[in-house]
């Protein structure tokens, strides 16, 4: 493999492992901050993909949609949390389980109703449908670089959020006592409706993200799903560092093993878990 | 204390236990004549569509013979297999044992199509398969019971390979899902194009369903090749299209595979996809007068264009009428009923298919251009192509 | 002198930059019942902690008898013979308090995989649970659920529990904490039969209590071991009363 | 002693009675698709060995179901029938060694963590059974000739024979679930039991917990690995979606549906799923909507299962307020109401 072929597959990963992140970063913070077990995660991409479909195709415009799809998620998150989710605190993770793997039924069947169960895809827009030629054969296109300048700039605004915002800190506080938490006057309740809130659009902006490029179609949240529960054991839950670490090595990994050895592709992720197991049960940047 | 809670759930079990003892819904005996027809075909999922236009072709078919095939009443059992392999012989048992189907109509996926196979063999049941392509159900798998209307893996992917030598390509990449359709069209191209002097320089296969090719077209892009043979369908041909423009190959290395790459998905593939070459055994553009009659009524009855699926469909249904007129609708002939079926020439809006021994389709094999949102006939790149039908003994 | 069983040596732990136990070195001893004493945050549970194997010390050694046991497990640690009680109750709810002592002598039985043969016909097991049982008093409610308890006899069922695994070291923390004084004095009454065969280490905030049937005590301020010795000697202690008994806020 | 038929035997044996006559109806499909619900109501109980009664939500049982089916496809020979007790054996020991392997990393792990675990670890064996020419990649492998059971030429009983498969199954049930029981009932099995109500206080107790709870792993993932041999003798076919971890899920729902911590409730669990399922996907092609609704409910109003609907009816017919709702998720397995199913000559009480 020559130098430059190498540097692209680099990028190839780095983008892949982004976008991973993105969806990961949502399922480590309702991991950690809640304490609740999200199976439904990758439906909410799912259903920011969807959204992206049907909300580009009535306005015409991806970036309108995206900026809709945003603002409806987070309702849908907060109401999802209020009439479902807010019922699990006191539950074990068993009931965790259960009730987000109904939701996944639900979502995937409403989906069949709402959308139906083609395969669509939706148009980059102008502006960014464009190539950068690298090589005489091949050029790298611009709307995957736009995929990962956007997840940059959110993963260094949710690092800001958490470290330097009044949210963040009972964000941080809420993670690792929650009883404190609330003997502090803070009203644990809003702050976990937001950060449910913001698990969801996440997702789902994701979703919105990657719908160009890779299509809608059912059943799109399953593989991204048990691969973020994976970013999420390396990364150590509830630790959003963790997550990009995690997401970023995954990506390479993914990448890299398609390259060299195509037949164990699909595993070696899951063997680089099992390490990452032996090593440090708890994750690489678990959060104490 | 604990006695009511558990004779509660006893009794439960007993219920449900008997109650489906007594629920299978018989049909009334009273109409003997119907033929019972099973329709075992994805309703839900990834190829719902291909689902429902099969159904649709099928019944289009029974409505233009007056809702009668061989003189007699049709009724239809339906079960959506949901493409999923893993029930599919439990789904197939449904049909067979619980509604006791005279024939088995399906599928779509070829694994499931496998499972249907072997259950119909075991059962002895006559089974039309309108679509899944792989090539062992009219291979090794074959049965007299066994017919299919559609294609073998083999059969496109092969006519490609010739296809891509005329147009002077010597050194291809193949890039496909891994799995034995994926495997069997890449086999059947390299065979026809190795045999004519070309080479294939690199297999790659990606696991089925994976859609993320990011990495295999910066591959392909380094190793420089003539041109470029796929398999995919659906959602994952979509997304490769798409990526294969995006990635800047549509313009410096051509892109060729069988039909379904832009089969049903150039709304969805938009620009990405013109001037795509392909081959397969039905097209836009035929211009006979029994594909404008056929289109024609589909478009009245379902308000939309038929595709290859619906075609399939329809020739399932012409096909059971074919053995079923022979024996006057007396399903229970069931030698002569095959021998009918299996030697009949359907007028199909593809053309003309006969059937092969192993009673896979004997056809034309369309080279097609993606022209707007169609797939225009430009010729035919192999006629009257008949599946070698390895392994079959009968 | 009597037989010295478990020793530490310079045990420290850290939290962060926070010691909770600096450099405490005792010795627990065959027949003798060493108290520790200290205001809230001392270090005394995460010296019982230390020894039982729930938090691994940072630095320094533990011995018992002439093994270093500072790197086993805390489940090796009772098997080799030392028992904890919880300063918060900590038993099975949901079983009866039969059951709850039950399995703790099953944790001594030798082939713990035999999965074939019924628990309760083993009965050497049943018989130490059951003396357990009737040395703390609990006999007549075996059959009872343990949640349905009162706190005075769950902190009963903790002793017999950590009793019916025959332990030659008892590591208490707080066992007379929240009894009623008739049951407390049941309790010391136990502790001073328990005694001369086993080492005891104790916690507790009871003083009469400690001063009444305590063999050595030991003082701990702020993680470290400020005074050490008879009950006569901690009593007269200037420094003690400066940093403990001076504002002492139990009653 | 005196009780020889107790509280809970009535009804298990009314249930065994009305299943052992049930192939006299000569209902083939049915009796198929009971054959089919006791294969998962054996699989249901395996995994109430993890969830109910060691505390351990495995996310991932799938695995061990899978690995035996692929065991038995992979070394039956293709145009004969394979040995039924030789392939039975070394499926069940394929998947108790994966059960240990993976219980090695797994169990190192607790809580939400052990979920995610075990969901990632069924899914690298799906991927593996997928994605490479192992087991036939993504179209499975098939079995032409069910397993035959001759023993040094005596042939007991025909599996090809659907009637001999289906006594073969519902006595496999019946010694599956007198086995679990016996299980529970003995040292090791209370010690679990422990280790599920308090698993801190059974380690200070001096109780290696890590060893027991492989061990559980082990026997649960050998049991999976009965009901997956069964299953793939059933249809002669094996695919990756069996290990998929839909299957995990379902089986999981089956264990919570029938109420964990006692193994009738997760074979009650395994009959009323598939039959749910069966009823739903006739009504709807949207049956996956109100299968999901139905979970959702479960969760919220009766996380104790159906077996808690009796005492929640009485409760409330009653009068009744307390205890209505069980405490969720720390129930306390029902050690002695299992035991009563055995006899209860050794009772101490």
């Amino acid at each position: 493999m020559d130098l430059v072929t190498f540097l692209i597959q680099l990028l190839n990963g780095l983008q892949y492992g982004l976008l991973l992140f993105l969806v990961a970063s949502g399922l480590t913070l309702i991991f950690g901050i809640m304490g609740i077990i999200n199976l439904a995660h990758g439906s909410f991409y799912m259903i920011g993909a969807y959204l992206a479909f049907s909300l580009s195709t009535l306005t015409g415009n991806l970036f309108t949609a995206i900026l809709l799809g945003i603002v409806l998620s987070a309702v849908l998150g907060i109401i999802l949390e209020w009439l479902l989710i807010s019922r699990l605190y006191h539950r074990d993770h068993l009931e965790q389980v259960l009730l987000t793997y109904g939701l996944i039924l639900i979502f995937e069947a409403l989906r069949s109703i709402l959308v139906g169960d083609d395969v669509h895809s939706i148009a980059i827009p102008a502006i960014l449908n464009h190539s950068i030629p690298l090589t005489d054969t091949l050029s790298y296109p611009v709307y995957r670089i736009f995929i990962s300048m956007v997840c940059l700039i959110l993963a260094g605004l949710m690092y800001g959020v958490i470290q330097r915002t009044r949210l963040g800190m009972m964000i941080r506080a809420g993670a690792s006592n929650r009883e404190m938490v609330q003997s502090l006057g803070i009203n644990i309740q809003l702050v976990y409706r937001l950060v449910f809130a913001m698990g969801f659009t996440l997702a789902a902006f994701a979703g919105m993200l990657a719908a160009p490029i890779s299509s809608v179609y059912p059943g799109m949240g399953d593989q991204v799903l048990i691969i973020c529960f994976v970013v999420v054991v390396i990364g150590g839950i509830g630790s959003v560092w963790g997550a990009l670490v995690a997401a970023l090595l995954i990506g390479l990994v993914d990448t890299f093993s398609k390259v060299f050895f195509p037949e164990l592709a699909g595993i070696t992720v899951y063997l680089l878990m099992a390490m990452v197991l032996l090593w440090r049960p708890e994750g690489l940047f678990r959060m104490t | 204390m604990k006695y009511s809670a558990h004779s509660f759930l006893g009794l439960f079990i007993s219920l449900v236990i008997v109650g489906i003892g007594v629920e299978p819904g018989q049909p009334a005996q009273a109409e003997e004549t119907k033929i019972k027809v099973g329709l075992m075909l994805p309703y839900t999922g990834t190829y719902a569509k291909l689902g429902n236009a099969i159904t649709n072709g099928f019944k289009l078919a029974v409505a233009e013979q007056g809702g009668k095939l061989g003189g007699r009443p049709i009724e239809f059992f339906t079960v959506d297999d949901e493409s999923n392999p893993a029930k599919a012989p439990e789904n197939a048992s449904k049909l067979i044992k619980r509604d006791a189907v005279d024939v088995l109509v399906g599928t779509v996926h070829s694994g499931v199509a496998l499972a249907m196979t072997k259950v119909a063999r075991d059962n002895k049941a006559l089974l039309i398969i309108p679509n899944a392509g792989a090539d062992e159900i009219t291979g090794p798998l074959c049965a007299p019971t066994i017919f299919r209307t559609s294609f073998s893996a083999w059969q496109s992917a092969y006519a490609m390979g010739k296809v891509m030598l005329e147009r002077g390509h010597k050194k291809v990449v193949t890039l496909s899902w891994k799995y034995s359709f994926g495997e069997q069209s890449v086999a059947g191209f390299k065979e026809a194009f190795e045999q004519g002097g070309g080479k294939v320089v690199k297999e790659m296969y990606l696991p089925f369903p994976q859609v993320e090719f990011q990495s295999y077209l910066t591959e392909i892009a380094a190793l420089k090749p003539d041109a470029v043979f796929v398999f995919f369908a659906g959602a994952g041909a979509v997304k490769f299209v798409k990526d294969y423009a995006a990635a800047g190959l549509k313009d410096s290395i051509p892109l060729y595979g069988p039909g379904f790459l832009t089969d049903g998905t150039l709304e969805a593939q938009g620009d990405a996809a013109q001037g795509l070459i392909t081959t397969l055994h039905y097209a836009d553009g035929l211009n006979t007068p029994k594909d404008n009659a056929f289109r024609e009524a589909y478009q009245k009855e379902y308000h939309e264009l038929p595709d290859v699926y619906a075609v399939q469909g329809y020739d399932a249904a012409q096909l059971l009428s074919a053995g079923l007129t022979a024996v006057n609708g007396d399903i229970s002939q069931r030698d002569e009923l095959i021998k009918a079926m299996a030697s009949t020439t359907l007028d199909s809006p593809r053309g003309t298919v006969t059937f092969s021994k192993a009673h896979n389709p004997v056809q034309d094999i369309y080279l097609r251009e993606v022209d707007g949102s169609q797939n225009k006939v430009i010729g035919v790149a192999v006629k009257a192509l008949a599946d070698p039908a390895r392994g079959c003994r009968m | 002198m009597t037989e010295a069983i478990l020793f530490t040596d310079n045990l420290s732990r850290h939290y962060g930059g926070i010691a909770a136990n600096s450099q405490v070195s005792i010795t627990l001893r065959r027949g003798q019942l060493h108290a520790v004493l200290g205001p809230n945050g001392a270090g005394k549970t995460t010296l019982i902690n230390l020894l039982s194997g729930d938090v691994a010390a940072s630095h320094g050694s533990i011995r018992f008898g002439d093994q270093e046991i500072s790197g086993f497990s805390a489940h090796r640690r009772s098997r080799i013979g030392i028992g904890r009680s919880y300063q918060k109750t900590n038993i099975f709810p949901s079983f009866t308090v039969f059951e709850n002592t039950r399995l703790a002598a099953q944790s001594r039985q030798p082939r713990p995989f035999k999965i074939f043969s019924s628990a309760l016909s083993y009965k050497e097991i049943v018989d130490t649970a059951l003396s357990a049982l009737e040395r703390t008093g609990l006999s007549d409610r075996r059959d009872d659920v343990a949640s349905t308890l009162s706190h005075g006899e769950q902190r009963q069922l903790e002793i017999a529990m950590v009793l019916a695994t025959r332990p030659d070291v008892l590591l208490l923390d707080e066992p007379l904490a929240g009894m009623g004084s008739e049951e407390s004095a049941q309790m010391v009454q136990l502790l001073k039969q328990l005694s001369p065969h086993h080492a005891i280490l104790i916690v507790e905030h009871d003083m009469d209590a400690v001063f009444a049937i305590a063999d050595v005590i030991t003082v701990m301020v702020n993680g470290q071991v400020l005074e050490h010795g008879p009950p006569r000697q901690i009593r007269s202690s200037v420094a003690v009363q400066q940093a403990y008994l001076g504002h002492e806020d139990d009653p | 002693m005196q009780q020889i038929v107790s509280r809970l035997q009535l009804p298990l044996w009314l249930s065994l009675a009305v299943l052992a006559a049930f192939p006299l109806f000569e209902l083939t499909f049915y009796t198929e698709l009971l054959t089919k619900i006791m294969i998962m109501a054996i699989f249901a109980m395996s995994l109430d060995l993890l969830v109910g009664y060691t505390g351990l939500v495995s996310l991932g049982h799938a695995a061990f179901f899978g690995l035996a089916g692929y065991t038995l496809a992979l070394i039956a020979p293709q145009y004969e029938a394979a040995n039924l007790w030789l392939t039975l054996g070394v499926a069940i020991l394929v998947s108790a060694l994966a059960a240990l392997v993976i219980g090695l990393f797994v169990l190192r792990t607790k809580g939400v963590y052990f979920i995610m675990v075990t969901l990632a670890f069924a899914q690298m064996f799906y991927f593996v059974f997928h994605d490479t020419d192992l087991g036939g990649g993504s179209d499975g492998l098939f079995l032409y000739f069910k397993p035959d059971a001759a023993i040094a030429g005596f042939k007991p009983f025909d599996l090809e024979n659907t009637l001999h498969f289906y006594y073969f199954v519902l006595i496999s049930l019946v010694v599956s679930y007198f086995l679990l029981c016996r299980i529970l009932r003995s040292p090791f099995g209370h010690a679990l039991v422990g280790i599920k109500t308090n698993e801190h206080r059974m380690q200070s107790l001096g109780y290696p917990v890590f060893y027991y709870k492989l061990a559980s792993f082990a026997i649960g993932g050998s049991l999976a690995g009965f009901a997956g041999y069964l299953s793939a003798c059933q249809y002669g076919f094996v695919n990756p979606e069996i290990l998929s971890w839909h299957q995990s899920g379902s089986v999981l729902l089956m264990v919570i549906l029938g109420g964990q911590g006692a193994f009738y409730g997760a074979a009650i669990g395994a009959f009323v799923f598939v039959l749910l399922q069966e009823f739903l996907s006739s009504l709807t092609k949207h049956w996956q909507l109100f299968m999901g609704v139905i979970i959702v409910l479960l969760v919220l109003y009766l996380p104790g299962g159906l077996r808690s609907i009796g005492p929640l009816l009485r409760a409330s017919l009653l009068g009744k307020t307390a205890n209505v709702k069980p405490p969720a998720g720390n129930d306390p397995p029902d050690i002695a109401q299992e035991e009563s199913a055995n006899d209860r000559s050794d009772s101490l009480h």
